[in-house]
């Protein structure tokens, strides 16, 4: 890194000073940034910031780094290097557990209400409710208890001890009330859905899986 | 006007009035003159009225407590073997509060002298994740709190009468496809939330939902949304002239859409 | 660059070389990122991980950069140095958590006596505390834990990644100590510093995601 030292009076910073501020601007960005901008913020004139920005590209170029300084769209940003978009595909991929709104309305019924049918399901969401379903089974969140002895034999679905570890509860009956969360809100505008919950929790439920 | 409605509005409740009352008075926390404090204390609560401040309920308890503690120190001594040495100081739980309350609030103001993320310190921007491009996988990271509060969204959505009968006719996905690029045209984008005002019906809100699916299915427009919980905005995904060039978008829908979803009810 | 060519068969890439890749891993990712998550995306060994991240850390100490290395929620994350705050606010991409007297308190106590009931807090704290609650879950710095294991069944609360996050601290047992004891005469100093500190702390408190 070559230091460029201004002796101009005028700046309150010198190109060494800042550089590093101008990498921090750049590397807090939620995209690419205009040298104006960053111009504009601090202060100061074009002109500093990019000879900050030319001493920036050469620190890079000197030594190793993962990123880079690429002008794009008018601005700058700091991306990864090419080479190494095989590792950083992979870390996308083993993201942690997330969910959907649909899937997370879908679980928090099945949870409460098991043992529940498809049916029963998509009458509290209003929607069809199979894909979401099929994830959750998928992911062996939600387990199918059996069959309903009504007409028509519809599948009963429950969780699994994996909901359980995912929410690190040691037993169903852990599961939170609406009844004290609703509590958590000022005012009494929430009553009217506390008479509906909790279920009762057959414990037997997950007795199996295990 | 009175210059305690300042000092007021800074108590957080009543441990911290004492503690204010003690700090300022000068009093030993291990031997509390309660007679002084309550007066001190009253004091505050009568200011409190004057200026028409609603006196909170845990501020006129703590009144209560003072007095009752008071009236025991002046009750000739009853040694009870049972009790410890420290309960027999009707104070003692009062100072143990006061102690315990003082530490938290220490520690808080030392929290918060900490450098915080997006005050001092800043992390670099991800990327916005598009919403709905990967439903399933989703983008929500979840605990019990999403969970109870997805459950509470359902309840509070089935409370109003359902409607069984849905009426086809009236409703059609393409229809809908249409209306919502027509309304998106010349804009920018548009709250998600804006699609389902003004008191549509539950099946008119299906067949919004459905159209939404089906033009990000297209790709024609996009969801994005800045925060957990934020607004979710709709962006068209190419410029709207250009679909023009497309002649209907009729064509391109699958025909069986609307039918498929239905098949629920 | 001096291109360290190892002879070893069993790694595929030496510290010099893992270096930036690892950077470049950091960088990306959309929050603090565990060794152990980039040990399994690489397929090496964690320790060259960690060989890789002390370079970094001495390379950043060397010369000044934007950022720095933080070791944070159990991950390590590149973020900008304190000093610029003002300038990075500026910009404007700054949407920092405003707490309120009540919300820091009630944190304070979510965040040193986990798990704990709401019934403690407001013992604690002397005021209803149902509302700060509520806000401290909606911006995920608290969450439910579960369920206490006394009659009525309350729910128990305890902090999150998130707050690890937000006051960069890499876990709980470094939170600031508790000071046991301070006069309470005005402008006095004389303050008693008590290793009390820190309860217990449940590996899966803050597990919940990555």
């Amino acid at each position: 890194m070559i230091p460029l030292i201004r002796t101009l009076e005028m700046t309150l910073l010198d190109t060494l000073e800042l550089t590093p501020l101008i990498e921090a601007l750049i590397f807090a960005a939620d995209g690419p940034i205009k040298a104006e901008r960053m111009a504009g913020a601090l202060e100061i004139d074009q002109n500093e910031i990019m000879l900050a920005i030319e001493a920036l590209r050469e620190d890079y170029a000197e030594q190793p780094r993962g990123f880079f300084l690429q002008e794009v769209a008018g601005g700058y940003q700091l991306r990864t290097r090419p080479e190494y978009a095989d590792y950083l595909r992979k870390l996308g991929h083993s993201r942690p557990f997330k969910f959907s709104r649909p899937a997370l309305e879908t679980l928090a019924i099945i949870a409460y209400r098991q043992p529940v049918t498809r049916a029963e399901i998509e009458y509290l969401r209003g929607v069809d409710s199979g894909s979401v379903l099929k994830t959750l089974l998928e992911k062996r969140l939600v387990r199918i208890l059996g069959k309903k002895d009504v007409p028509g034999k519809p599948m009963i679905y429950g969780t699994t001890r994996e909901f359980l570890e995912l929410f690190g509860l040691p037993d169903l009956s852990s599961l939170p009330t609406l009844k004290e969360f609703s509590e958590l809100l000022p005012g009494d505008e929430n009553e009217v859905y506390t008479e509906r919950l909790p279920l009762l929790v057959n414990d037997d439920i997950i007795e199996d899986d295990n | 006007m009175s210059n305690f409605d300042i000092q007021l509005e800074n108590f957080e409740g009543p441990l911290d009035l004492l503690l204010h009352l003690i700090k300022k008075h000068e009093m030993d926390i291990y031997d509390i003159p309660m007679t002084a404090i309550t007066e001190q204390y009253l004091a505050i609560l009568d200011a409190m009225k004057t200026i028409n401040l609603d006196v909170a309920g845990e501020f006129l308890l703590m009144a209560a407590t003072l007095l009752h503690i008071k009236s025991k120190q002046l009750l000739p001594k009853i040694v009870e073997e049972d009790q410890e040495e420290e309960e027999d100081d009707p104070r003692a739980e009062l100072v143990r509060r006061l102690l315990e309350y003082q530490k938290y609030k220490e520690v808080s103001q030392t929290l918060d002298s900490r450098p915080q993320l997006n005050r001092e310190i800043f992390a670099r921007v991800a990327p916005e994740p598009e919403v709905l491009e990967d439903t399933e996988s989703g983008f929500v990271a979840v605990g019990l709190f999403d969970l109870l509060e997805a459950l509470q969204e359902v309840f509070k959505e089935s409370q109003e009468p359902h409607a069984h009968e849905v009426n086809l006719e009236q409703l059609s996905v393409t229809d809908r496809i249409n209306a919502i690029l027509s309304s998106l045209q010349g804009k920018e984008s548009i709250a998600f939330v804006d699609l389902f005002s003004g008191g549509l019906k539950r099946n008119e809100m299906i067949v919004t939902f459905l159209a939404l699916l089906e033009l990000v299915k297209l790709r024609m427009v996009r969801f994005m949304q800045n925060t957990h919980h934020g607004t979710i905005w709709l962006f068209p995904a190419v410029a709207l002239d250009e679909m023009d060039a497309q002649d209907s978008v009729d064509d391109t829908l699958d025909p069986n859409v609307g039918d498929d979803t239905f098949g629920y009810s």
